[in-house]
């Protein structure tokens, strides 16, 4: 057990270098995900019905909005971390050393899990900022655990899906048709969560938590699913 | 399935296949029965059973669209319970894998009806072809899993690999569909536009009208499984194709190499 | 029978379905069984 | 003479449905420099990659490093390096943190991973280098430092002299002796006879899925 942590901290630690390097995610991956928050506010903002009504559309859209252009980065990161893994043959070497496929996943899903955090938490600032929104103090302990909670669910299922659809042909539009029916729940619970959070549309913050709940639900089924799942999917 | 195929049944050694198809006595028997059985929902369904005191004529589309809707569940079922068997057990036998992607196949074509024949009866009933129901939801959505399903299992690779990874991509459905239905059922409940316009789906079934839907539900198994034996056994020769233009493959390698 | 078209049509959708499927299968296990010799069938 | 690294008895493996091995029988002693010769397509690297316990066989059986290819494949996996066409590197990361990676997957220490630097001659002014921005053979010379960094029993080496120049082939020459002397065994596919020819201890023709000549 103890040597699939290592194994797992050691794969961590070599994908947050590898993008430490590169810098694809923030270079890259940010920018598109800022734009996609853009043209979402072109795409659905109207003017506010009257003058000074704080709450146009976007501000109530703002936690949807958030919530897709997380899934969307997911997407591009699970790609471009894979792509990383099989340029060279590396994930393919990892298994033919023998490296034992669970630390490989929960090595990449925290890693995964970190970035996608970070990049999420720029989309919800950036929301936050252009849509306008005022982010109450009360609400905040439910933000930031919808935040991680949600970030780690869909960081595992990303990689559980991106581990299947690696080797496989026409993998850039295999892994969207497997996993994005799948992120539905978090899309859902996440969304609701921080509605109740910034009281988008008057939600109270208590009704937040049960959305935390079935966040937090599917974040433990897709870290069991992977731990079991992720090995026999990308065997030879 | 109008014509089954007259085969002869006299089988040779390994001489020039003389039975083509894969139907026997017993499938031939089973096709006749759930021919029989649709006659028989036909007729009840359209004709004998009554009108529904408030959905009038419409709740005789629900004889086929709950049926195929139980059978598609019941399909996918066998495919996750066939997969679990199939990675669990020690023999790993490529049946069970068969089994799986010929249930999935079927439970794709049964949900797939179900949704249209569904969005048909809404149209009646509710207004409208699309409705954001928490059943409705989690079917569409299981519609588009077991489509990546049987997309995966077209990967290629080895009957062994392909086995495998449809398996536990079957298990991880298993994981995925509760979940989605629990959450989508929760997201309903808080839009319950409770309007005139949308009566309880569940029509009170009774007496003639519980029995025409009984017939339904046999009419859809025997033609689940008709369909998932032919289909197994199409499979198997597939596989069985495979494998034996390995032995010819085997063969050739070591004349070519004398 | 009020709205025959939308009822009479749902189950020719389902019956149509279910028999374009099942022709295509049968057509393939011929296709596909005719090339293999009778000991490869475990059902005959 | 312990027992042989490798044992394979009419050994057959199937890539979708062809038999790139039909039949093949090899055994390999420690401290062997294999050369496995043969056309393109003869089934070569299929031999390797059997070995290395990534591809189950379809009939026969295989032993390889004392471990039974049918039920520990993990266990040979662990012991052996296959190096292929792709050096498995990580081409943003620098080549010293390419090894350091290998190494720490089965807890090497510092100074065997330094050792290891060093007799691909990596130390220098290359380490710190992406490895990316390196030429072939130094890319080579880097997995074969991930190799020795992740104490590989067994190298199986597929075409490891194509894209290198005369002085990388003349290196990675000396490597291989140098690893076979220290007890690590090395089967070699390649094209090079002439080359491979003087560096190999004995050489197998592999011909149509199966091995022919010197068992």
């Amino acid at each position: 057990m103890r040597a699939t942590l290592r194994t797992a901290w050691l794969m961590a630690r070599k994908d947050l270098r590898v993008e430490w390097r590169s810098r694809v995610a923030l270079n890259q991956i940010l920018p598109f995900a800022a734009i996609t928050m853009v043209l979402f506010a072109f795409a659905v903002d109207r003017l506010p019905a009257a003058p000074g009504d704080v709450d146009t559309v976007l501000v109530q859209l703002a936690p949807g909005l958030a919530s897709l252009g997380t899934v969307f980065s997911l997407l591009l990161l699970v790609q471009r971390t894979f792509a990383v893994e099989s340029e060279d043959g590396a994930l393919d070497a990892l298994r033919a050393a023998g490296v034992d496929a669970t630390a490989v996943f929960w090595g990449k899903t925290l890693a995964m899990w970190i970035q996608l955090a970070i990049l999420s938490a720029l989309l919800l600032g950036t929301a936050v900022v252009i849509y306008g929104i005022e982010v109450r103090w009360s609400g905040v302990a439910l933000l930031v655990t919808t935040w991680l909670t949600a970030t780690f669910g869909l960081a595992a299922v990303g990689t559980l899906y991106g581990g299947l659809a690696a080797g496989a042909r026409g993998r850039e539009t295999l892994l969207p048709l497997l996993m994005l029916p799948v992120v539905a729940p978090v899309l859902i619970g996440a969304t609701r969560a921080v509605e109740a959070a910034l009281g988008t549309g008057g939600t109270a913050i208590a009704d937040g938590w049960p959305w935390v709940g079935v966040v937090a639900v599917f974040a433990v089924a897709f870290g069991a699913g992977g731990t079991l799942a992720f090995g026999p999917l990308i065997d030879e | 399935m109008a014509s089954l195929p007259a085969t002869s049944t006299t089988t040779t050694p390994t001489g020039p296949p003389t039975t083509t198809g894969t139907s026997t006595k017993a499938t031939r028997l089973l096709g006749a029965a759930a021919i029989v059985g649709i006659v028989w929902l036909a007729a009840f369904g359209l004709g004998f059973s009554p009108a529904d005191v408030n959905q009038r004529e419409s709740v005789r589309i629900l004889y086929v669209h709950v049926p195929s809707a139980w059978l598609a569940y019941l399909a996918f079922f066998v495919t996750a319970v066939a997969s679990g068997i199939y990675l669990f057990s020690k023999k790993h036998s490529l049946g069970w894998d068969r089994l799986a992607g010929a249930s999935a196949e079927v439970g794709v074509l049964f949900m797939g009806i179900t949704l249209v024949v569904g969005a048909l009866w809404g149209r009646l009933t509710w207004g409208v072809f699309w409705e954001w129901d928490a059943r409705l939801t989690s079917t569409a959505f299981m519609f588009v899993t077991y489509i990546g399903y049987l997309t995966v299992r077209r990967l290629g690779g080895s009957h062994e690999q392909r086995a495998r990874r449809s398996a536990v991509l079957a298990l991880l459905a298993v994981l995925e569909i509760p979940l989605v239905h629990w959450s989508v059922k929760l997201w309903r409940s808080l839009h319950q536009d409770a309007t005139v316009l949308r009566p309880d789906g569940d029509v009170k079934m009774n007496g003639l009208m519980l029995f025409t839907l009984f017939v339904g539900v046999i009419a859809f198994t025997l033609m689940y499984m008709w369909l998932v034996i032919h289909r197994q056994r199409t499979m198997a020769a597939e596989d069985a194709l495979d494998d034996a233009g390995l032995d010819l493959a085997i063969a050739d390698r070591k004349a070519e190499h004398q | 029978m009020e709205d025959a078209g939308f009822i009479i049509g749902s189950y020719v959708v389902t019956f149509g379905a279910v028999g374009a499927y099942a022709l295509w299968v049968l057509r393939r296990a011929r296709r596909v069984t005719s090339r293999l010799p009778d000991d490869a069938k475990p059902w005959t | 003479m312990d027992r042989p690294v490798v044992e394979l008895t009419g050994a057959v493996a199937v890539l979708g449905s062809f038999p790139a091995l039909a039949g093949a029988s090899l055994v390999v002693q420690r401290g062997e420099i294999v050369l496995l010769r043969g056309p393109n397509g003869a089934g070569k690297t299929t031999l390797l990659r059997v070995c290395a316990g990534l591809l189950p066989l379809a009939r026969g059986t295989g032993v390889v490093l004392g471990c039974d290819l049918a039920t520990e494949r993990d266990a040979v996996r662990r012991r052996v390096g296959l190096l292929g066409h792709r050096n498995g590197l990580y081409l943003d990361l620098s080549v010293a943190e390419n090894v350091r990676f290998w190494g720490a997957t089965v807890g090497a220490t510092d100074d065997e991973i330094d050792a290891a630097m060093d007799r691909l001659g990596l130390s220098g002014r290359l380490a710190p280098l992406p490895v990316r921005r390196l030429s072939a053979g130094q890319q080579r010379r880097t997995a074969l430092a991930c190799l020795v960094a992740r104490r590989a029993e067994l190298w199986l080496l597929d075409e490891p002299h194509a894209g290198l120049d005369a002085t990388g082939r003349d290196e990675l020459d000396a490597t291989l002796r140098q690893a076979a002397a220290s007890g690590a065994t090395v089967m070699v596919a390649s094209h090079e006879l002439e080359r491979a020819g003087s560096l190999a201890t004995r050489c197998v023709d592999v011909v149509a899925g199966q091995v022919v000549g010197p068992r």
